[in-house]
């Protein structure tokens, strides 16, 4: 998968995740503040439209790094720090190739999960986007033809959001409500499962890279 | 939706147009982002500079407490949303006077995330800074997790004090040091009555029924601790500050600076009449309101509701208090 | 209803209560009714004394201009209802200085008969007192009849000029002058999104749709000129705007000072949109906005909605708005 | 009538006056403002309560003047102003008798029709109480003996108050409608009439005075 190939995926799964606002905004409301279906449709809109901008020579890690900086300017908020800086951290596994190589999919993921792990000092079990991203990324990296990953992938980060509605939010805003947390489903979790959906939807799953 | 506003996506660059268009004698933009506003004369040179920031959507919070003797720049995000890095670092640039940069504004992911890429832009230009977060709302995180609170109102009393400090020519680490001591002596808790519909969406941020209350709600929405029938002021009064009292330890002979900050949409006459039992039951057990605010400090755009915040005071956080500062929205004289 | 009161019969006291509570630097009653409030010198001798007052509901009006610079002393009703004429003579003995007594209030039925009765028992005692009425909403009358208009917040440029002019020494028929020619050349229009909810009814001042406002709307909820769809900021700004410069015709090259008022419930970040538009419009024809004030100075209630008021400008009315003064809620400093 | 009686039959009418407060209320709102109902119930109650306080010996004339001075600081108002003023003229025709006269009753009423008049700059045709006023008044004039006198001022003033309700208010926080204030009904105007009616059910019409 070439640069200009994957920004097209990228669009394309855009297109279907800002579908989801909606539904990220309501969990938002019940669990925070409400603005995670926005920072999903300013972000993903402001990523699709950099990505139209740039040059088709581009290569992967420069389609990663514009919707990073697209991301992280569109609304900033909690969610577009922690994705524009896991998608930094991501860009750095696919160097300076012109092609995505077979498997990086796994490692992009894991990448991800530890820089948000590191920078919102959080693990998976606090009941955040983490809960979701560590489990997928250990369904990629398991099987490394890319075929099989996105199913199992998606699978696994629905499982990580079911576990984790369970359990008392111990990060950012639902920290606050403390053990009137649980119960509730974490947004960030939920966006990053509606993110991997959207993605199997609008490319061929054999696309995934 | 009931709002005087235009295209709700330029609500925010609008209203700030409309301060920058109000009061070019105070505060200016350094470049063309409104969203970016330092004081007039900054940067003052020798100073250190106090940049604070967040989301839109709080007036008078934050812009409103860009000034002299208050904090000298500020960069806010959309409605209840953080501003980026890019404009945290550029209102850095605009106040540095070359004392070093304190960052003080409340404790919310977004922020921080935020505000620590500026750190590390800020460190890289040889622009040593500081943090300090505001964390004073008791409903959010009991006593022993203090520093993970959400900040609310009560930053407002770190900003007058450390806005002094710096004003009378403290360092950055002791103007830092002001601050993180006003921040561990603060604490809040609100009651929200009514939501706020956010503009760009046309939501309510939460509901409640016709005569129900929430304590502990956050200035975003945030849900607090208890839900129930619509009580009378001095119920609520009592319900707010008891907790307060407990989570400063205070004791008979202790002085305290009250803040009784209004939500956005509740009167003032209202917020006098939880002054009225606020101060009553402080003196009545022998502590002394040696400060008050009874005001919209920090909004929640059309919330009802309002928060009662304590300062405990000593002789040095009341004198920083008493020091003249003043913006478009906040005069000591 | 969803306020944050007591006993709704006890409202008005306790948030008086509350005041004096919180500000016995700057105010005292001179008896024991809270509903009379002066300055806390007052009498000042030598000094015309100015009293205003009228209905409760609208702070900070009245309670928040009585100070130096501004009135020295207000009593105030039930909410939206009269002082009794006995109050407002009890307000007049506790700042006549000698120099005789202003009364400077709004043009409502209840206010004139109550003060009238005063000025008869003012004379008795050999107070002698002047009357000049705020008559700025130019919905309420055509501008033949301008002297029957009722009075909403365009007041507050005559207090402060007057007040300036009394403590700058002028007698009691200069500051009576001074403020007749500001209430000549103020004009204000108002809009209404949601209503007042008065606290002893429990019912709100008026009715409108999910999707109406309502122009030229009073701060009692007096019914206005045009009841139509929710517009936008702009169109709002140019809806009320277009009178008010008609009416004092403003012509390029003219100077004004600006008010955009909140009239309770409205966040400050809506004023600002408003107070863009109308600079700009201002700005665009030719007419310099020579001092301008956004935010909350005569409200009722928890309305929603905004008023807009102009004053025409000349030097001696532009120093007058400069003068120092400083009340609870006022500071020109 | 003796002073004692007077003040019972007064506070008989009160009672059943106040449960017009809603009703002029709404009108007021319509018309003004809508304290009218406040000022109705807080009046009558002080009145009421002044009465109670009363020395038994109190002349009619003393009875008089306690309602007047109790309406016109229970919620000080338009109203309140113009009805304690009204009272108070009234009063100087009851004199310092003991009892009331027979056919006082109608030069009560116009004397206090005209310092409403007078101290409110305002006519019959301007839409305000005077229209139930005047008309009742020279109703209770037209016949002395007290009995006829009750029915045809009721009369006299409803009719005044429908006749008003076609004409623009001029005065008062009403005339700010201007041509609006057309086809509303005056709420003055009705109080007058709610409290004819009131004192004729509370009290036999003999009783009128
Ligand atoms: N410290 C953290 N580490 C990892 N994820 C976090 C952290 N804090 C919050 N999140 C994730 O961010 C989501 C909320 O994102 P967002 O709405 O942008 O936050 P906010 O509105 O509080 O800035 C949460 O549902 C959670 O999944
Ligand atoms: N100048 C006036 N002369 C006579 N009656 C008046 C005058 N102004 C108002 N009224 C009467 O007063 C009534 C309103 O009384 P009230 O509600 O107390 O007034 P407000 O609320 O405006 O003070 C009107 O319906 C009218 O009958
Ligand atoms: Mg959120
Ligand atoms: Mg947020
Ligand atoms: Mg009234
Ligand atoms: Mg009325």
């Amino acid at each position: 998968m070439t640069g200009k190939e994957l920004a097209e995926a990228i669009q394309k799964c855009l297109a279907l995740f800002t579908d989801y606002a909606d539904e990220l905004g309501d969990l938002d409301q019940a669990l925070g503040d409400g603005d995670l279906g926005i920072t999903v449709s300013l972000g993903a809109k402001a990523a699709s439209d950099a990505l139209s901008n740039l040059d088709d020579a581009a290569t992967p890690a420069e389609v990663v790094l514009a919707c990073a900086k697209a991301f992280a300017n569109a609304n900033p908020s909690t969610m577009a720090a922690l994705v524009a800086g896991a998608l930094l951290a991501g860009s750095r596994i696919l160097g300076d190739a012109t092609q995505v190589a077979p498997g990086q999919a796994g490692k992009f993921a894991l990448a991800a999960a530890e820089s948000i792990s590191q920078r919102g000092k959080s693990q998976v079990g606090d009941k955040t986007i983490l809960d979701a991203m560590f489990p997928a990324a250990e369904a990629l990296l398991a099987s490394p033809d890319g075929v099989a990953d996105l199913s199992a992938a998606i699978e696994a980060a629905e499982a990580g959001v079911i576990r984790s509605t369970g359990l008392q939010s111990r990060r950012g805003r639902a920290s606050w409500l403390q053990e009137r947390s649980i119960g509730l489903q974490d947004p960030g979790a939920t966006a990053y499962l509606r993110f991997l959906q959207s993605w199997q939807a609008a490319n061929s799953p054999a696309e995934v890279g | 939706m009931k709002k005087i506003i235009n295209e709700p996506l330029r609500f925010v660059d609008e209203f700030l147009e409309g301060i920058l268009l109000a009061h070019p004698d105070l505060v200016k933009t350094p470049g063309d982002d409104p969203r970016i506003l330092v004081r007039a004369d900054a940067p003052v040179a020798g100073k250190v500079g106090i940049v604070t920031g967040g989301g839109s959507g709080h007036l008078p919070l934050f812009k409103g407490y860009v000034g002299k003797g208050l904090c000298d720049g500020v960069a806010i995000g959309n409605v209840f949303s953080s501003p980026s890095s890019a404009q945290v670092f550029e209102a850095t640039k605009a106040v540095d006077g070359g004392a070093g940069v304190l960052y003080l504004y409340g404790n919310y992911g977004g922020d921080v995330f935020n505000f620590d890429l500026s750190v590390d832009l800020a460190e890289l230009e040889g622009i040593p800074t500081r943090t300090v977060l505001g964390c004073d709302d008791v409903a959010s995180q009991p006593k022993e997790r203090a520093a993970d609170r959400r900040g609310v109102a009560g930053i407002i009393f770190a900003f007058k004090a450390a806005g002094a400090a710096a004003e009378r020519g403290d360092s950055l680490d002791e103007v830092a040091a002001v601050a993180q001591d006003i921040v561990e002596n603060t604490a809040t808790m609100g009651v929200g009555l009514t939501p706020t519909i956010l503009p760009t969406t046309g939501k309510p941020s939460f509901e409640l029924a016709e005569r129900e209350m929430e304590i502990g709600i956050g200035i975003h929405g945030e849900p607090g601790i208890h839900r129930g029938e619509l009580e009378t002021a001095d119920e609520i009064a009592d319900h707010l500050l008891a907790p307060l009292m407990a989570d400063l330890s205070l004791v008979a002979g202790d002085r305290v600076a009250v803040l009784v900050n209004g939500l956005g949409a509740t009167p003032l006459e209202e917020l006098y009449v939880l002054y009225r039992r606020v101060h009553q039951t402080l003196t009545a057990a022998g502590i002394e309101v040696a400060k008050n605010y009874v005001g919209e400090y920090a909004t929640s755009l059309e919330m009802a509701g309002a928060s009662i915040s304590l300062l405990k005071l000593n002789d040095s956080r009341l004198e920083l208090l008493n020091a003249a500062a003043r913006s478009p929205f906040f005069i000591e004289a």
